[in-house]
């Protein structure tokens, strides 16, 4: 029995760590599960429309009839919530899966092929990195216009980076590894060994990280949304709610508080789960390595 | 005399690394002009510490690495220039069998969709029976239990991996193979199951084997040529049995210890390490740990030259190739094998 | 190493250049003009035609483009527009606050981050380790801006022991650096503790112990040591952050700032100011990095011979 | 005795790794712990330096003396001062055995100012003379180098100081040539032999090259699955192999008299420590198992002079092949 | 695990312990005679205290320096460093007595030549409207001045009254050349500038030598108050706590929004001070459907302003049913132009124009539904004020698509001619913004509404310049006033009320707020409480 288990599995996602396992992994891939559900049968289970407004009844506290209270328009803060779900889940995953898309394409391309394409191109994205994630989606939702689709855009292009930096280092370590050497020795190209070798390994980090980034997506929405860019009004989205009601934190609290405790529990819940998986594959991998 | 197998004249590999603003890269050449003939059906041993570009060699001669220069010819076909489109469907011919058995098979494959990747690279289709009953055959071939097909490769030891690694090459009824320290890192007793398998395979069918290692006895014991290589050259050249006449080899086969106590605790005089490849002195590369080195051989280079039978040795002062006193008990070396140049 | 370094720094040149360009460009592809918000709103459009040209506006981009970085070669972000002084002023104005908020907040990520991380990693997969991931994991996962009210309401609101916002006195500072440095705390910790354990299961710690180093000084002086080598990469990355990444903090507790300052300034279309303000935040993240290399450099002779 | 194992017991949570070691190794001997990865061979030397908590396991029977001493009667504080003092250990892969951003010649320094009343430059002096005598070439220069400068070969010299740096008495060389080239290796293990010789050390060499045993042992315990499996003097071992698996890792070695079909390996693969045969553990490679071996654990019965192996057919002596 | 083990972990956790701050109670206590004020909003971020040249008057500036003429809040004209003026009855000639005995910060008189070197300072500026119409300035005498008009200017007075004509020491202003009004700052006013940094915060220190305060002011003398720091904050939330928290002493210009809960806090006093501008809705009049004058009556009557005031501001404010705020003559027009919400009406008048309800509510007109873009600005108040109107659009079959821009951007889409409706507002107190916001030179922005009407185009200029005096500019802008009304460009929505809120344990305000904002007549005259 050797000491050192090393995994070999790449550095970053080692780095994310693994405290959690097992049962909260379960119990946070059931709460993700359940807003989930939530956000797809959203008009099902909201009490009321997410935009009925009703101005005698403004800024109320929660109650039977309201149980997370009214906005500053009267309208149901949990109907509101659960349509919330709906956006900010979607505007996460879609930014990540938009994302990581071209993440991959481009990182799987550079790191594959290498050379003054590859540096050119890794100049180019890397230079997203020079701004902080905030500004540069606040400037590219200025470009773009507002609106849900910029606020996607700006999102993805802020984790663009992200991915194509980790399909690149993916796909240049497993270059490395033998069965690659291997499909080359038996006379494959470029594109079966790219598609049939270096994807399929390389998707599993990413893909785990794009679960975890889809938790500072939603965050990165609702700091957009807290500026007012994003979701357009009535459109309940976490952080718009956030936004509009932070001037009422202190009279109606519950309108700011309940909807960032659920940005803060869905990102929770996706960032245990995560873990969970990963530390799931990493099982796996020692598995292979031992 | 027919046409060797493989046939390499004057190969090299050159690597540039570091370099900068104002540095000039710096040349590592980690395979220097190296020449040699495979005859069909013979098997040659490459042996050398790590670094001598023994790995490096396998590599070129396969075209897995662009040759910096010299010529290949494979079959009578240069393949040293050949695009690499018109050398892949040749690719089926010359295999070759990797050090790490546990990288070499794509963990998210099962046994059989590895084994079938061959077929699938090459174009050959097949119907799902005909499927079934080739990785059944190559399953049976190394001695796999055929239940196996279905696992993932995490599921196998390292031995049986590299049995699998075997069976992938052989696949396509290749003329070459080149094995890569196949067992170097598989426990001895894995190791010798290994070297068994291979052997059986060379009796079943028509097999050219370069075999590569770091290991004098195992090459002694399984080949039957060996080439001994030193920073990127060649330094001798014997046939089995033979008594190396470079000091080199002579050093390597002091260091390389039998299980035999009676000569525990004996003196070994090899000193130092293999330099680098970069910025060698002028003169033998062994030079500087050899214990017989003198003037000459720190100013001009030994050139490869015959010292015995088909034995070939790039020294000043060679070791005279006295007839070995330790032959082999039984066993004979093929009859296939015909003198040739090197 | 000055070579080295040397070499880094004439690396970064190119990578400048091609900054100044995406910032520029950047900068004017967002809609709208600064003239509206300097000139009062009855003014005529002839007359805001003249106040454009005062400021070159009517001219092709490339040439702006030039023009600006004639100046910014110069060590001159050029004069605001709208805000109608040297941007360098607007800035130097400005980054002593986001300096003290940002680097105090970075302090806390590191100290706090990494003592909970080590003290997570020294009693793993226990409860205490537990405890601490799990506050580790909340401070992560909440919006800073919401935090920030949350800890306004408490402390402030509350309990009054704080004030609500401003730049005034150091006791302002307290929460922003902690909403500021939580994220990064959380991120510090927990790299912090899986690297000391990976660490921890390399050979050269076995051969410590073997050794008969005490465990404490295995822990603290060979292992953490090697801990903070991926550390200091991820806190030196985070140093945009600080420069101008603050913003929504320096938002809720109105503090001024770089950050501040472009928000401002982009709301106004104040294209110098913008320009600059990027310019800066790119050259503190490219100048970070590079710190951080070269720390690790120090830290870590492996990464002194591969530079090499 | 400077060591004896007494059936040493060790388990990791329930799975029991070590069943009931016992060894010994006199002053100015070198005493062969051989075996196949996974026999167990590297937790016993970890049982003996007390490091087994490191890994999460423990020792859970039998006894460790050393010099005299029961080593699982001490403190963790006394514990610590024999480790590195007196019983010192040299680890398998010297590219990952030292620190890689402390100067080599401090870490060999931290070893004796550890456990010797030396100052800082007593140490440095010492640490020197040390390097010289492993035939480090340029000791002053080598001394402020970073490991990673160095050679696989100068590295293991520089782990095997660190080793002596504490004035040992006891050496446990856990596979100290396995990364290293052939002709390295022979170097190291002639160094290895030197030393026990000139400093009258006792040191226990755990490897799975029945080569390397051959060439430098005294005396050779052969292990298998947390078990030693026969255990005598060198040349009794190699002459008349009683254990099955004996003869069969002696047989994995090639040899320059072997006939082409000489060199067999052991059908099979080491079983896992969740999963251990029940009778002789050996019993599923063996081919001369009988039915009793399912069964029954074959205890460890003399077979000679000092030779004990522990199988039933013990009666009949092999040859080595 | 081992003992040292354990002292390692003993050690970490007491390191942690220390880092653990203990919290001590802290307060940033303000000493006797000092307060801190925090900036109306949209004060905000002003770059410079040069009244020449700024574009936004803020507090300091009123607080710095002092006008030749003061404005109430019932828009009447008070004497300040001007002590009585008269004008020719042909309104070409104006002459001022100046006060006497006035004194810049610097020590430097103020007479007439200040005046004469000062109007022609403005050629050039943004604000060399203010004083277009004066030809040249001449000295009467070293305390009277005469103005010789180009063209008779009724608004002359309003403009001496604004904010901008504040008039600086003519030494300071030429010798601090481009940076005047950023690092320096010098007027004869109550208060001079300590420091001033964009955006953050703007420190005043009492003029102790100050003995010509307006009469407005009861206190003629120096302020009251010797430290004055006004803070920005842009948040209104962190405003609203600062003032709770005793962080600041005072807020000027609370929103509305937020007026309840500025109420409920124990100390806080708030105040009401006179309205000065207007939430209106600009209706895009060359984009479909705004084209058809029933479509955009329709869509103006769907706002019911009383709903707004009484439901999303709780009865804080008044409904605006005319362009211009109350407290202007001009807006006293005849009532039946008046916007007022007629929902039977606006639905009546959709369907004579052919819009049809459709079977989800929106109006459909050829298969295309009555959907429409409604745009406003990324403010709360605004924000807030759209979605109301959105919903009481989808009373009558409208559906209006919100879109929330930054201000910057907004513009830009006006320009491009992009939108349909938007919410906006305006501050002034003076019938010209009728001109600003619907001359047809100014299409696109700040003229909203696109509108360009030939008969409108004729009564703006004929009120605009064809006045001499302010009576007769008062008609001509009531008749176009009603004009434009009759054509719906743009839907008036609410008079806000500013409104004060400050720390009565701290200060004492003046019980009526005099001057058309809380300006430097009503801050002499405020106490600090012991």
């Amino acid at each position: 029995m050797s000491l050192s288990l090393k995994t070999q599995g790449a550095a970053t996602l080692r780095l994310l760590g693994k405290p959690f396992g097992g049962i909260g992994g379960a119990i946070c891939g059931a709460g993700l599960g359940l807003f989930i559900f939530v956000a797809l049968f959203a008009p099902l289970l909201a009490p009321y429309a997410y935009d009925a407004q009703d101005l005698a009844r403004i800024g109320l506290p929660p109650s039977a009839e309201n149980w997370f209270g009214t906005d500053e328009f009267g309208r149901d803060v949990l109907s509101r919530v659960i349509y919330g779900a709906r956006i900010s889940l979607s505007v996460g995953l879609t930014a990540v899966a938009l994302s990581a898309s071209a993440g991959i394409l481009i990182g799987a391309l550079c790191g594959y092929f290498g050379g003054r394409f590859d540096r050119i191109t890794m100049a180019a994205i890397d230079l997203t990195w020079c701004f902080p994630e905030i500004l540069l989606a606040l400037v590219l939702v200025a470009i773009l216009g507002p609106g849900l689709n910029s606020t996607v855009i700006a999102i993805a292009v802020a984790y663009l980076a992200q991915f194509t930096r980790l399909t690149r280092t993916q796909v240049r370590a497993l270059k490395g590894e033998t069965f690659v050497e291997v499909s080359r020795c038996l006379g494959a190209g470029h594109a079966h060994i790219l598609l049939r070798h270096l994807l399929p390994n390389a998707l599993a980090p990413v893909i785990v990280v794009a679960m975890l980034t889809t938790g500072d997506a939603i965050l990165l929405e609702a700091t957009l949304g807290f500026f007012g860019m994003g979701a357009q009004p009535p459109t309940p989205s976490w952080g718009a709610m956030m936004s509009s009601g932070s001037a009422q934190l202190f009279n109606a609290p519950w309108v700011v508080i309940i909807p960032g405790l659920f940005v803060a529990l869905s990102v929770i819940f996706i960032n245990v789960y995560g873990d969970a998986i990963l530390a799931a594959l990493d099982v796996k991998n020692r598995i292979r390595r031992a | 005399m027919t046409t060797p197998i493989l046939s390499v004249t004057d190969l090299c590999k050159t690597f540039r690394s570091g370099g900068g603003l104002w540095r000039k890269p710096r040349q590592f050449h980690a395979v220097s002009s190296v020449s040699f003939d495979i005859q069909a059906g013979e098997t040659v041993g490459v042996v050398g510490e790590s670094g001598c570009g023994k790995s490096t060699l396998a590599r070129v001669v396969l075209r897995l690495m662009e040759p910096s220069s010299g010529s290949i010819r494979f079959e009578g076909e240069d393949i040293a220039a050949l695009p690499e489109k018109a050398l892949r469907p040749l690719r089926r011919r010359f295999q070759m069998v990797f050090q790490d058995p546990y990288s070499s098979i794509n963990p998210r494959l099962t046994i059989r969709e590895a084994l079938l990747e061959p077929f699938r690279v090459q174009g050959v289709s097949l119907t799902t029976a005909q499927e079934q009953d080739t990785v059944d055959r190559l399953m049976a071939m190394v001695s796999l239990n055929p239940v196996l097909a279905e696992s993932h490769p995490h599921h196998l030891s390292g031995g049986q991996k590299q049995r699998v690694g075997i069976a992938r090459a052989l696949a396509l009824q290749p003329s070459l193979l080149v094995l890569d320290e196949p067992t170097a890192s598989l426990d001895v007793s894995v190791q010798a199951q290994v070297i068994q398998l291979l052997q059986s395979l060379r009796g079943q069918q028509t097999l050219t084997y370069l075999f590569i290692s770091h290991d004098l006895a195992l090459v002694r014991y399984f080949c039957d040529r060996i080439m001994v290589m030193y920073l990127g050259r060649v330094v001798e050249v014997m046939p089995k049995g033979a008594t190396p006449a470079h000091p080199y080899t002579r050093a390597l086969l002091e260091s390389s210890f039998e299980p035999d106590p009676t000569q525990r605790r004996s003196i070994v005089r090899i000193t130092g390490e293999i330099p680098s490849g970069y910025d060698l002195p002028p003169g033998c590369a062994f030079q500087a740990r050899c214990p017989k080195a003198q003037d000459l051989c720190r100013q001009t280079r030994p050139e490869l030259g015959s010292v015995g039978t088909r034995h070939q040795a790039a020294c000043h002062f060679p070791d005279s190739p006295l007839p070995d006193t330790q032959t082999p008990r039984s066993g004979t070396a093929p009859s296939q094998e015909t003198p040739h140049a090197v | 190493m000055a070579d080295y370094v040397l070499r880094r720094i004439l690396a970064l040149i190119p990578v400048f250049f091609f900054v100044t360009v995406v910032v520029f460009m950047i900068v004017h592809l967002v809609p709208g003009d600064p003239i509206d918000n300097l000139v009062r709103i009855g003014v005529t459009p002839e007359q805001k035609a003249l106040i454009a040209a005062r400021y070159g506006l009517d001219q092709p981009l490339y040439l702006q483009y030039w023009r600006w970085l004639t100046l910014v070669l110069q060590g001159d972000f050029g004069s605001a527009i709208v805000l109608r002084r040297p941007v360098m002023d607007l800035i130097r104005e400005n980054i002593g606050y986001s300096l003290t908020l940002g680097g105090l907040a970075l302090c806390f990520s590191a100290l706090v981050g990494i003592t909970t991380g080590a003290i997570a990693a020294a009693w793993r997969n226990t409860l205490v380790d537990k405890s601490i991931m799990g506050v580790v994991l909340l401070g992560s996962t909440v919006p800073a801006f919401w935090l920030g009210l949350l800890l306004i309401l408490l402390f402030a609101v509350t309990l009054g022991w704080l004030p609500v916002s401003g730049a005034k006195h150091w006791t302002a500072l307290i929460l922003p650096v902690v909403t500021v440095g939580l994220g990064g705390m959380a991120l510090v910790a927990r790299v912090t503790r899986v690297s000391m354990m990976d660490i921890g299961r390399q050979d050269f710690v076995t051969l410590l112990h073997a050794k008969g180093v005490p465990a404490w000084a295995v822990q603290v002086r060979h292992v953490l040591r090697h801990a903070l080598i991926p550390v200091v990469t991820l806190l030196s990355l985070r140093i945009g952050l600080i420069v101008g990444g603050s913003v929504t903090v320096e938002y809720v507790f109105a503090r001024p700032g770089i950050g501040s300052l472009l928000i401002r300034a982009l709301g106004q279309r104040d294209y110098p100011v913008v320009q600059g303000c990027l310019l800066m935040l790119a050259m503190a993240v490219m100048i970070g990095t590079l710190l951080g290399d070269l720390v690790q450099a120090a830290m870590d002779p492996r990464q002194r011979e591969e530079s090499r | 005795m400077l060591l004896s194992v007494e059936n040493l017991q060790v388990q990791f949570g329930r799975l029991q790794a070590l069943a009931g070691v016992s060894f010994s190794v006199n002053r100015g001997e070198v005493l062969g712990l051989v075996g196949e990865s996974g026999s167990g061979k590297s937790l016993s030397a970890m049982a003996v330096m007390g490091l087994l908590p490191l890994s999460g396991g423990r020792v859970s029977g039998g006894s460790i003396h050393f010099d005299g001493t029961d080593l699982g009667s001490l403190s963790p504080k006394a514990y610590r001062k024999i480790r590195g003092g007196k019983v010192a250990l040299v680890t398998q892969n010297p590219m990952t055995s030292l620190d890689p951003v402390v100067r080599v010649g401090q870490q060999i320094d931290q070893a004796a100012l550890l456990h010797l009343p030396v100052d800082r430059t007593e140490a440095k002096a010492r640490t020197l003379a040390l390097m010289d005598r492993l035939r480090i070439p340029n000791a002053e220069m080598v001394y402020t180098l970073y490991p990673h400068q160095l050679s696989g070969g100068l590295r293991q010299r520089i782990v095997i100081a660190m080793a002596l740096a504490g004035e040992p008495d006891l050496l446990i060389a856990d596979e100290p040539t396995t990364a290293l080239d052939v002709t390295v290796q022979a170097q190291i293990i002639q160094l290895l032999i030197e030393l026990v010789q000139e400093r009258d050390l006792g040191l226990v060499l755990i490897t799975h090259d029945m080569g390397v045993v051959a060439r430098t042992c005294d005396r050779v315990a052969v292990m298998y699955c947390g078990r030693i499996v026969e255990t005598g003097p060198v040349e009794a071992i190699f002459a008349s192999p009683r254990h099955p698996y004996t003869r069969a890792l002696i047989g994995c070695i090639p040899r320059h008299d072997m006939a082409p079909g000489d060199l067999v390996g052991i059908p099979g693969v080491v079983p896992s420590v969740a999963a251990m045969p029940s009778g002789c553990r050996f019993h599923p490679r063996c081919a001369q198992a009988v039915s009793r071996c399912f069964t029954e654990v074959p205890p460890l019965s003399a077979a000679g002079d000092n030779h004990a192996s522990a199988c039933f057919l013990t009666d009949q002596p092999g040859e080595a092949s | 695990m081992t003992h040292s083990t354990s002292r390692l972990k003993l050690a970490l956790l007491s390191a942690t312990l220390a880092c653990g701050v203990a919290l001590a109670p802290l307060s940033a206590a303000v000493a006797a005679s000092e307060a801190v004020f925090v900036f109306p909003n949209s004060h905000n971020g002003a770059p410079t205290l040069n009244p020449v040249k700024t574009t936004l008057d803020t507090l300091a500036h009123e607080l710095i320096y002092d006008r030749l003429i003061e404005q109430d809040a019932d828009q009447t004209y008070h004497p300040h460093l001007a002590e009585s003026w008269e004008s020719s009855p042909d309104g070409m000639l104006w002459t001022f007595k100046l006060r006497q005995g006035v004194t810049f910060h610097d020590g430097e008189p103020f007479n007439a030549k200040t005046i004469a070197w000062w109007i022609p300072k403005f050629a050039g500026t943004d604000n060399d409207y203010l004083v277009a119409a004066v030809d040249k300035v001449e000295i009467v005498d070293d305390y009277t001045v005469r103005f010789v008009m180009k063209h008779p200017d009724a608004n002359l007075l309003y403009n001496l009254a604004s904010g901008f004509m504040g008039v600086p020491s003519p030494k300071a202003y030429e010798a601090a050349g481009d940076t005047y009004g950023v690092t320096v700052a010098v007027g004869t006013g109550p208060y001079k500038l300590d420091h001033f940094t964009t955006g953050v915060e703007t420190l005043l220190i009492r003029n102790e030598d100050y003995k010509w305060g307006s009469e407005l002011a009861a206190n003629r003398g120096k302020a009251h108050i010797e430290k004055l720091l006004l803070r920005e904050i842009v948040d209104e939330a962190a405003s609203y706590l600062e003032l709770k928290t005793g962080g600041v002493d005072m807020v000027v210009d609370v929103p509305n929004a937020l007026l309840s809960q500025y109420k409920s806090v124990k100390d806080v006093e708030t105040k009401a001070l006179p309205s000065y501008g207007i939430f209106y809705m600009p209706i895009n009049t060359s984009a479909e459907p705004f084209t058809d004058l029933k479509v955009r009556k329709a869509t103006a009557l769907a706002v019911n302003q009383e709903e707004i005031v009484s439901r999303l501001y709780r009865g804080v404010g008044k409904p605006a049913h005319t362009f211009l705020i109350s407290s202007l003559p001009e807006s006293k027009i005849n009532p039946q132009f008046e916007i007022r919400h007629d929902l039977r009406q606006a639905n009546q008048l959709l369907d004579e124009a052919g819009w049809k309800k459709g079977p989800n509510g929106i109006r459909e007109k050829d298969g295309k539904p009555l959907t429409v873009k409604l745009w406003t600005q990324g403010d709360t108040e605004f924000k807030r004020m759209t979605e109301v109107i959105q919903a009481q659009l989808k009373a009558i079959g409208m559906n209006g698509e919100i879109g929330v821009f930054d201000v910057s951007s907004i513009r830009d889409q006006y320009k491009k001619n992009q939108h349909q409706l938007a919410v906006r507002s305006y501050g002034w107190n003076n019938a010209d913004i009728l001109d600003w916001f619907l001359s047809a030179e100014r299409q696109g922005y700040p003229n909203v509404s696109m509108w360009k009407d030939p008969k409108g185009e004729e009564l703006r200029k004929a009120a605009l310049t064809g006045s001499k005096t302010t009576e007769e500019r008062i008609a001509n802008f009531k008749i176009y006033h009603e004009y434009v009304l009759s054509q719906y460009p743009v839907v008036p929505i609410y008079e806000p009320d500013r409104t004060l809120a400050y720390n009565k344990t701290r200060l004492t305000v003046p019980e009526k707020i005099r001057g058309p904002k809380f300006t430097a007549a009503s801050i002499i005259d405020t106490k600090v409480n012991d």
